[in-house]
């Protein structure tokens, strides 16, 4: 049952990413990773994350992904060139992302024993409550500081953006 | 031992480097910097004096020394001390300097601070090299040696800035550098296995505890120590350095530049802590000392230019030590530091006389000249002594260690030492050449055009105290050998010393029966 | 049926994979954005599979700061496109080229 | 120590006088220059008199130590003079010589700008050629030997605009280098073997091994020898000396006539222990000086410079010298060294009077018929050729007969050597008088030579054209009005040395003469032992006791007067042959000269080019050389592959980085791809770990 | 608690107060004054990091963030780096650039983060301290907003900087997956007991191409050519020094602090990364013509050095690490500084034959131009020697033959353009190149130069003290007693040594 339902939305995330990658016009490639977040999000959900799961809908394909639909508009990208830029990234890259793949997915697949399975239920499903507790204690100092990275996000954002006159 | 034994060294090294400071802060104004770094200079060879004034001619080890911690961990030290073998070339340093100052009066006109500030340095590093006993200290003084000297010759060139004196700059530091790079990893390698810089408790360590490092351990980082000074030797394939910066460097510069820093170093350091290893590649370093002889002198023998034919004499001329010091045996060491020594003051003197032409007649082609003797008498006399002592004429200073260097490599290679000894005829012959088509036969166009004008009061300052120098050193060479003697006593193969060293000035050496 | 944890894992990888080879592939900076945002989810499914694994909440934090830092990044990355679009006109990565070798 | 006799002041008083002219000479009036020259010149020579006077009272060897002068703790050399009959005669010579012709330049160089360099040079060359005879062990002899080497380059390029002169001067000393070199190995294998270099503690060491023959010796005899053939011009280094003859002639009297040439045979006899132990050494020796003697002479035949006939007559004279020490005949050798030294001073000085007469030319085809302008020239000149020539009683006579003697008597030399030595005398008879009566007889030439150009390969043509060109006379002879006798202070040491070249040979009188070899007796404590120092004493009790001692043994005796006497008259003989000849071809046929060289002209050119020797070893020594240095040292291994491969390294180093550099090709994308590979490549190595492999472990 | 994040307080409280100051000020007046603030405020860091040093050592925030001598070290380093990097900027960063105060806001957030980073020890907080670290800088690196290269420099350093961060985020994930906890200590105590350690293999491996980019390690060295040439050199002379000084406290916390035990798998990577930083970047320097560029070649070779040290898996060898990076960024903040007003802001002269007579022109600055080069030569009696000399010591007191021979050879080869460049300073300016006038040097720029000199120099003669404080930090990671408890004894755990 789990088993399959995760290789449905495993399929489709890894068929929204292969879109992403496939899909000429800037637009679509959004879209598509809207799937494969979409997607996640219900993996998050078989993992007993539900926060996460709303989370991942809300703030990433909610927020961040219209930011970039914004900005797609904005800047009115149209379909990508096919321009010959540089061997390096095919004559070198390939087979480091082959490499990079075969290796770690040889690597967990090595040691599925010893990771076992994720199992649902018997109470290990996480509440929010639990989650709060450790953010906003354990981890009260990194919380805070994420305040400045924003700070910083929205003054760079500002500075960058805005023209000279 | 009076306090100021205790801290002398310390004067020595500090003062030019105080020197330097207030040079760099002066206005330039007449000649004021220049009279700074003379006083400088002259206060340092003073200090240096105190040396030999007060050394204990009987005792072997190492004098005026001081030993302090500078940093715990690595452990280095503040560890300086003058012993026969290095002190006569304390005070060398120390005498060079002022007739380098004088050299540059007027040759160097402009950035006159810059120049005497790294003039001063420059010496600094020098007299380290020789005072270091902690081979980290000595190392630091080692490469702040190559600084001030590419930067002057790429600042103060032949043509002052152009691409050539920046290639001899250049080419100068990495020849240097390189080698010296692997060097560090030999007295690191050291260190690791030690725990110490120091070069007496190296020695100990090294001598008592064979154990300590695998022979071919050893051998390589002996080797790395042996390559590092070949090259600023500089020994005869690795000398590509050599004549370029001969060619650019100021004269003050080039006086310096060859010689003594690396033969020192190769006494001191590869004999010295490398004994067994330093007598394997003897014989190849005996083979290559006299290639170098030889072929030192035969490229002099076609050479256009003055500095350059002086550079391959220089090759040929330092060659005698190499191959002294790899006879291990007493002569060969003590007439190789005598040499050093008289090499040092000659080729100055010559290179010094180079730079009086040059600022006369603007060229160092020998082609160009030709019957400056009857022009300038006194240049030409003081020319053919220097050009005698340098191709070791008895009673000069040349002669004693060309004469020791070369009997004792007899003694070890009947061939290797003969062929040596040809570059006794050699030398004459290039040297010779030079001198006659420099000074004699009619007055060249560019001679006849120019101005007469002899040597001037400043010049005969700078020149005479060389040239009687190496009339003394020729004829007393004991006073400087006793201590030199011991000094290189224990690095050679000769057993322990029998007879006080005092016995060798006596004059009448009552040990006529020789063995 | 369970579903291994190394299966997560290597979906994960497989995303990640995706993700690098879009970076090398595609030829609009924005999409080449896409492609790190994708990696980023990547990490993420491992990380929540591990929290999983580990009964760990502290695993699911760290997504949820990944999600911060990615909306942060993502504020400061289409501004400086915005920026290489006002001074390019271009949006292909192979025509930012001026610095090289 | 001895009392004082201060001999170390003999050397160092010209060195003062060299010390004053050549520091403060160029301010001084020349008569100041010249009294401090003299001054100092003499002040030696009186010391030397001194010396003499107190000569029988002394314990000999005398040996005075100064201070060190190279010492380790393994070996020393002192600044030490000896003194014995050997030293003392030398000293007498070179001072006396010395001051004679002192006194002659004053006159001689008296219009000479560098009038104080001249002198300056000259105490100089005093110094060091005292040093070298008095120093006691050899090291200090080498900075004698390599001093008077200095002082005759400096005064052989006097006239240093001259090209040929400082060419020349260069030449004497480079090539007397080479006989240094020689020198100077055998001092190493002295001090290799002996540990020490002083000259009786050699001799004593030898002494006591009775047991030491050839071998090492011979090795150390023959070093010495090849460094006497540089200082004496011995084949095959006598090149130098020809050439010398650019210096002033008072120069070449002194330095290449009577002191520093016969270095090499006072180095012999100073070290003939060593000689003594080695046939071989003394057979090269012996062979060498008789080939030197014959070949000079032959040379001698056709030279047209005054001068360097003279030049050639010394190499071949010394060539005797070698060839009595090669016999072992030391004292015979000294003894022909000192006649040698007055009748050739002579000589050159007569000569100089010559050329300062005619105004500074030196080629004798140009001169002729001067004995009328300078009679005394012409007379003390006549007693020197006589001399020279070998005619009794003339000094030459003594000294040569009793070489030639020694020669025949010798095991080392033998009739075959003898034979060289006698034509070599009829030919050294026939060159002086040639040299004679080219100078002195027939008519003035000078004329002609100024108005044609000197045919150069057949000079005799000249000659041979005399009696057609009578229409020059009258020109001639008023130029001739220009001609002078030199001044008195340069006729002075002409006479002087005029009788001493008359009776200087009469001290040596041989016995088959009927005299009494004082001569040879006087320097028997050196030159065989008998009662010398107890050194010098074991030595030849060594020789007379020990194993068998092939050469020189027992000290020959006279054996047969009448083969002497036979032998005698054949030198005699010989010398009258050398005078017909020369009179024949140059007084009463001056035709035939011409004729003989048209008929063998291969033969003349040979001997007129003295063999093409200069040549030959410009070709084969001098040329390769510098072709060596200059292409294959110079431009093949050092600029090519000294320099080259640094270039290479350098220039493989900067394309390695222009090839890395490439990596940065400006792109995102390939930059992302350079990541991606490092990754992958990364975690691969993390996988796989292979430390183990990088661990270069030194223990 | 406060007291242990005093500085990082400090700093962001200032870069608030410089937000809202800002807009207030009229549009055309001169922002020096906040510039000066931020001085001061850096400086006022500095002080609270020095006055860290004399608390015990512990952690606060729920074991998130940890003084020690470590920390107090890191942070003197990069609050004095940034220090310069201000006082050089002030004048450089032109009146006409507008956004004057949103760069001083920029450097003081990201000096932060760095604190941060060093002082962290859960791997969440390492990483939102390199997040915004890097978003600062990476905004930084754009501000000449009208240049092309510039942003293109900001996109480069952007795009591959996150990609770079998804690499080390991964490593965390799969730490995090071997051992359940995400804090530095605990993984370290967890690890030995991992049933998975093939996790822990691959996480170090994908951590240190995350951090290896940030430090410009070959071969995740490609964006720094191009970022250093494009970006501001203000900038520069901070983002070349101070996040990699960061940047390598995390690579010493994360390796020494959480997998010392298996310290047999990274080494050799260490190995690997140092060789190959070391000779790619000097090789490729060899020909540059870009005085910027070449330097950024150079700062790749000496993140090569600096990665010899790790090699040595010994106190030696944090602490040559430590203060080799100490050395690093004082003789490189140094030499940007002196870059950025001779070239001038918008690197009007850039290469190396622009240079060339700059000792003509302005002795003062060439000097100290030269005395830097020489540092990072490796002259003797300047910083850059001794570090590298600790560095290799270190290295060889473990046996690293092998590399210390390379890492010294390449040195030698590196000397070779920075003598290009240094004889280019003494030489007579090229026959009819235009001669750019160097504008005067102002005195804050002066002092920064002399501040950086200074420390320099110190540095090669009396390392001693900086030396101690290095020990005495690396001694933390190999107390006897747990990481975090790390006391006094550290100092007596060097003698030990």
């Amino acid at each position: 049952m789990y088993l399959v339902i995760f290789f449905i939305f495993g399929a489709l995330c890894v068929a929204g990413a292969l879109n992403l990658l496939l899909q000429r016009h800037p637009i679509n490639s959004a879209l598509s990773l809207i799937v494969v977040m979409t997607s996640l999000a219900v993996l998050y959900l078989l993992l007993g994350a539900e926060f996460l799961a709303a989370a991942q809908v809300i703030v990433y394909s909610g927020a961040i992904m219209v930011l970039f639909t914004f900005v797609i508009m904005l800047l009115n990208a149209g379909k990508e060139e096919r321009t010959r830029g540089s061997k390096a990234a095919y004559l070198v890259g390939f087979p480091g992302v082959a490499a990079l793949l075969g290796l770690l997915t040889y690597i967990f697949l090595s040691i599925r024993k010893p990771l076992g399975n994720a199992e649902l239920g018997g109470g290990t499903l996480v509440t929010t409550s639990d989650l709060s507790r450790v953010l906003f204690r354990d981890l009260l100092l990194p919380f805070e500081v994420t305040s400045v990275l924003i700070l910083i996000a929205i003054l760079g954002a500002v500075a960058l953006a805005r023209k000279e006159p | 031992m009076t306090p100021i034994d205790h801290s002398i060294l310390t004067w020595i090294l500090l003062l030019p480097v105080f020197g330097a400071v207030v040079a760099a802060l002066l206005p330039e104004r007449g000649k004021l910097v220049q009279s700074w770094a003379l006083i400088i200079t002259l206060a340092t060879f003073a200090l240096t004096l105190h040396l030999p004034t007060h050394f204990d001619y009987n005792h072997s080890g190492f004098q005026f020394e001081i030993n302090r911690l500078w940093i715990v961990s690595p452990a280095i030290r503040y560890h300086l001390g003058v012993d026969g073998l290095s002190m006569w070339l304390v005070v060398l340093t120390g005498f060079l300097a002022p007739i380098g100052v004088l050299a540059s009066w007027r040759a160097i006109d402009t950035r006159v601070k810059e120049f005497y500030s790294l003039f001063l340095l420059q010496q600094t590093a020098m007299l380290g090299v020789f005072l270091a006993l902690d081979l980290m200290v000595y190392y630091g003084f080692w490469e702040l040696s190559l600084v001030p000297m590419a930067i002057l010759i790429a600042m103060f060139g032949r043509d002052p800035g152009s691409r050539n004196s920046s290639r001899a700059a250049i080419k100068f530091f990495l020849y240097t550098f390189i080698p010296s790079a692997l060097f560090l990893v030999g007295i690191l390698s050291l260190y690791a296995r030690t725990g110490t810089f120091d070069y007496l408790e190296l020695k100990t360590q090294l001598s008592q505890n064979p154990s300590l490092f695998s022979p071919a351990a050893m051998w390589l980082i002996s080797l790395s120590f042996l390559v590092a000074f070949a090259v600023k030797v500089p020994v005869f394939p690795l000398h590509g350095w050599l004549g370029d910066v001969f060619c650019e460097a100021p004269t003050a510069m080039a006086m310096v530049v060859a010689g003594k820093l690396g033969l020192y170093s190769l006494i001191r350091f590869h004999l010295g802590l490398f004994p067994f290893e330093s007598r394997r590649v003897a014989h190849w370093m005996i083979l290559l000392a006299v290639v170098g002889i030889l072929y030192g002198a035969l490229v002099a023998l076609v050479q256009n230019d003055l500095k350059r034919l002086l550079a391959f004499g220089t090759v040929s001329s330092l060659s005698f030590c190499t191959l002294g010091i790899y006879t291990f045996a007493i002569n060969g060491l003590d007439g190789a530091v005598f040499h050093i020594l008289s090499e040092s003051i000659t080729g100055g003197a010559l290179l010094v006389l180079f730079g009086v032409m040059y600022e006369r007649y603007g060229t160092y082609e020998i082609e160009r000249y030709g019957g400056l003797a009857a022009r300038t008498p006194r240049l030409a006399t003081l020319f053919l002594v220097t050009v005698l002592a340098l191709i070791g004429l008895p009673i000069l200073n040349g002669f004693v260690g060309e004469f020791l260097t070369l009997s004792s490599g007899f003694a070890t290679s009947h061939l290797w030492g003969a062929l040596g000894t040809v570059g006794v005829i050699l030398s004459a012959a290039y040297m010779l050449w030079m001198v006659q088509r420099v000074f004699y036969g009619p007055e060249s166009p560019l001679v006849h055009r120019s101005p007469v004008r002899d040597l001037a009061a400043r010049e005969h300052l700078a020149l005479w105290p060389m040239a009687v120098l190496m009339v003394i050193m020729g004829i007393f060479s004991p006073y400087w050998i006793r201590a030199i003697d011991r000094g290189v006593h224990a690095l050679s193969n000769a057993p322990a010393v029998t007879h006080p060293a005092a016995a060798l000035v006596s004059g009448h050496a009552h040990d006529g029966e020789g063995e | 049926m369970f579903v291994p944890i190394a299966y997560y894992l290597v979906l994960s990888a497989i995303l990640f994979s995706i993700g690098v080879a879009a970076f090398l592939i595609k030829r609009n900076i924005i999409t080449v954005f896409l492609s790190i945002e994708l990696m980023l989810n990547a990490v993420n499914l491992t990380f929540v599979a591990f929290a999983h694994m580990w009964h760990q909440v502290s695993g699911q934090i760290f997504v949820f700061f990944v999600m911060v830092v990615a909306a942060a990044e993502a504020a400061v990355g289409l501004a400086i496109i915005i920026a290489v679009f006002r001074t390019r006109n271009t949006l292909n990565v192979d025509q930012v080229n001026l610095m090289k070798l | 120590m001895n009392d004082g006799l201060h001999l170390w002041l003999i050397p160092i008083l010209p060195l003062a006088g060299f010390l004053l002219n050549g520091l403060l000479g160029h301010r001084l009036p020349k008569a100041l220059v010249s009294t401090i020259a003299l001054l100092f010149t003499a002040a030696p020579f009186l010391l030397v008199l001194h010396v003499y006077t107190a000569f029988s009272a002394l314990s000999l060897p005398y040996v005075e130590r100064h201070s060190a002068w190279i010492a380790t703790s393994t070996f020393h050399a002192d600044f030490a003079f000896a003194l014995d009959q050997l030293t003392l005669v030398m000293l007498l010579v070179v001072t006396g010589v010395g001051f004679l012709i002192h006194i002659y330049s004053v006159g001689y160089m008296a219009h000479e700008e560098g009038y104080w360099r001249f002198f300056a040079y000259l105490n100089l060359f005093m110094f060091f050629m005292l040093t070298l005879v008095l120093a006691e062990n050899f090291l200090l002899m080498f900075v004698g030997w390599e001093g008077v080497g200095l002082a005759s380059y400096l005064l052989i390029g006097f006239y240093f605009k001259k090209h040929s002169a400082v060419k020349a001067g260069m030449k004497a000393f480079v090539v007397n280098r080479i006989g240094d070199f020689g020198f100077l190995l055998a001092m190493f294998l002295l001090i290799e073997h002996f540990g020490t270099l002083s000259f009786s503690e050699v001799a004593s060491q030898i002494a006591q091994h009775p047991e030491w023959q050839g071998g090492l010796l011979t090795a150390i005899a023959l070093l010495l020898v090849l460094g006497a053939t540089g200082k004496s011009a011995q084949i095959p280094l006598y090149v130098w000396l020809p050439d010398a003859m650019e210096g002033p002639t008072p120069v070449s009297a002194l330095i290449h006539a009577a002191t520093m040439v016969t270095a090499g045979v006072y180095m012999v006899v100073r070290t003939h222990t060593i000689f003594d132990r080695s046939p071989l050494a003394l057979t090269v020796v012996a062979i060498i000086g008789a080939a030197t003697a014959f070949f000079a002479a032959t040379v001698g035949i056709l030279q047209t410079d005054i001068k360097r006939v003279l030049a050639y007559s010394t190499i071949s004279q010394l060539g005797y010298m070698f060839l009595a020490c090669g016999a072992a005949a030391y004292s015979a050798a000294i003894f022909h060294l000192v006649t040698h030294a007055f009748f050739k001073a002579l000589l050159f000085l007569a000569a100089g009077s010559v050329i300062h007469a005619v105004g500074g030319e030196q080629d004798m085809r140009v001169m002729g018929g001067l004995r009328k302008y300078i009679p005394v020239t012409f007379w003390t000149m006549t007693m020197a050729v006589f001399a020279i020539s070998g005619f009794p009683p003339f000094s030459g006579f003594f000294s040569k007969d009793t070489i030639l003697a020694e020669v025949f008597r010798s095991p080392n030399g033998g009739p075959l050597l003898w034979a060289v030595g006698l034509v070599t005398a009829a030919i050294t008879s026939f060159y002086m008088f040639r040299l004679w009566y080219m100078t002195f007889f027939g008519h003035l030439r000078l004329q002609a030579a100024q108005h044609e150009a000197l045919p150069v390969a057949l000079d005799d043509a000249l000659l041979a054209t005399e009696h057609s060109t009578n229409g020059h006379k009258v020109a001639v002879h008023a130029h001739a009005h220009g001609i002078h006798e030199s001044p008195r202070s340069m006729l002075i040491p002409l006479v002087l040395l005029a009788v001493l070249s008359v009776t200087g040979g009469w001290i040596g009188i041989p016995h088959s003469l009927g005299g009494g070899d004082r001569f040879g007796r006087f320097l028997d404590p050196v030159t065989r032992g008998v009662g010398a120092p107890p050194s010098f004493e074991q030595v030849s009790i060594a020789m007379r006791t020990g194993a068998p001692i092939p050469t020189a043994g027992p000290a020959p005796k006279p054996e047969d007067p009448q083969t002497e006497r036979v032998l005698t008259g054949c030198s005699v003989l010989a010398a009258l042959l050398g005078l017909l000849l020369a009179d024949t071809l140059y007084r009463r046929k001056p035709y035939l000269p011409a004729r003989m060289a048209a008929s063998s002209r291969a033969l003349y050119g040979l001997v007129f080019n003295k063999y093409w020797v200069d040549e030959i070893y410009g070709f084969l020594i001098v040329k390769p050389l510098l072709i060596l240095s200059r292409y294959v040292l110079w431009g093949g291994l050092d600029r090519g592959v000294i320099g080259g491969g640094g270039r290479v390294l350098a220039g493989g180093t900067q394309g390695l980085g222009a090839v890395l550099r490439r990596i940065q090709s400006g792109n995102i994308r390939s930059y992302a791809g350079w990541l991606a590979i490092g990754a992958a490549g990364i975690l691969l190595l993390s996988y796989f770990g292979f430390g183990a492999h990088l661990h270069m472990g030194v223990r | 608690m406060l007291a242990r994040i005093l500085p990082e307080v400090i700093l962001t409280l200032a870069g608030v107060l410089i937000m809202l100051v800002d807009p207030l000020l009229p549009r055309t007046a001169s922002r020096k004054s906040i510039g000066w603030f931020s001085v001061l405020a850096m400086i006022a860091a500095f002080a609270a990091s020095a006055w860290q040093l004399h608390l015990a050592p512990g952690t606060a925030y729920f074991g998130v963030v940890q003084t020690d001598a470590f920390s107090v070290f890191f942070h003197l380093l990069i609050c004095g780096t940034a220090l310069v990097a201000l006082l050089a900027a002030i004048d450089s960063v032109r009146p006409e650039t507008h956004d004057q105060g949103e760069f001083f806001a920029l450097v003081l957030f990201g000096t932060v983060g760095m604190l941060l980073m060093t002082s962290a020890v859960e791997l969440l907080l390492v990483f939102i301290g390199l997040e915004i670290s890097s978003i600062s800088t990476y905004i930084l690196a754009g501000f000449r907003k009208r240049t092309g290269k510039s942003s293109e420099a900001a996109i480069k350093y952007f795009l591959l900087g996150s990609f770079a961060t998804a690499f080390f985020l991964y490593g965390i994930a799969l730490t995090f997956g071997a051992t359940g906890t995400t804090r530095i200590a605990a993984i370290a105590a967890a690890l030995p007991h991992t049933t998975t350690p093939i996790l822990a293999w691959t996480a170090i491996a994908l951590i240190l191409i995350g951090l290896g980019f940030k430090v410009s390690a070959a071969p995740f060295h490609v964006w720094t050519p191009d970022v250093y040439e494009g970006a501001p050199s203000p900038v520069v002379a901070l983002m070349s020094t101070a996040p990699k000084a960061a940047a390598f406290a995390v690579l010493l916390r994360i390796f020494y602090g959480a997998y010392p035990s298996i310290q047999q798998h990274w080494w050799s990577l260490f190995w690997i990364l140092a060789a190959v930083s070391m000779t790619l970047g000097n090789l490729a320097a060899l020909r540059q013509q870009s005085v910027k560029r070449m330097l950024a070649y150079s700062s790749i070779a000496h993140a090569g050095y600096l990665l010899v040290a790790f090699t040595a898996f010994s106190p030696q060898g944090v602490a040559a690490a430590s203060f080799y990076a100490l050395c690093y960024v004082a003789m490189n903040v140094g030499i940007f500084a002196v870059i950025s007003h001779v070239g001038g802001y918008d690197d009007h002269l850039w290469s190396i034959t622009d240079y060339r007579g700059l000792a003509y022109r302005s002795p003062v600055l060439s000097g100290a131009m030269a005395f830097f080069l020489l540092s990072l030569i490796g002259i003797p009696f300047t910083g850059g020697f001794f570090a590298k000399f600790y560095v290799f010591s270190a290295a060889l007191q473990k046996g690293m033959f092998g590399l210390a021979i390379i890492g010294l050879i390449n040195s030698g080869i590196a000397a070779f353009y920075y003598l290009r460049l240094l004889t280019a300073l003494y030489s007579k300016p090229a026959e009819g190149s235009p001669v750019l006038a160097v504008p005067r040097m102002s005195l804050t720029l002066g002092f920064a130069i002399l501040l950086a000199a200074s420390a320099t120099l110190l540095l090669g003669v009396v390392p001693r003290s900086s030396l101690d404080l290095a020990q005495r930090g690396a001694s933390t990671f190999f107390s006897p007693t747990t990481p975090i408890q790390a006391t006094t004894s550290s100092v007596a755990m060097q003698k030990g040594n």
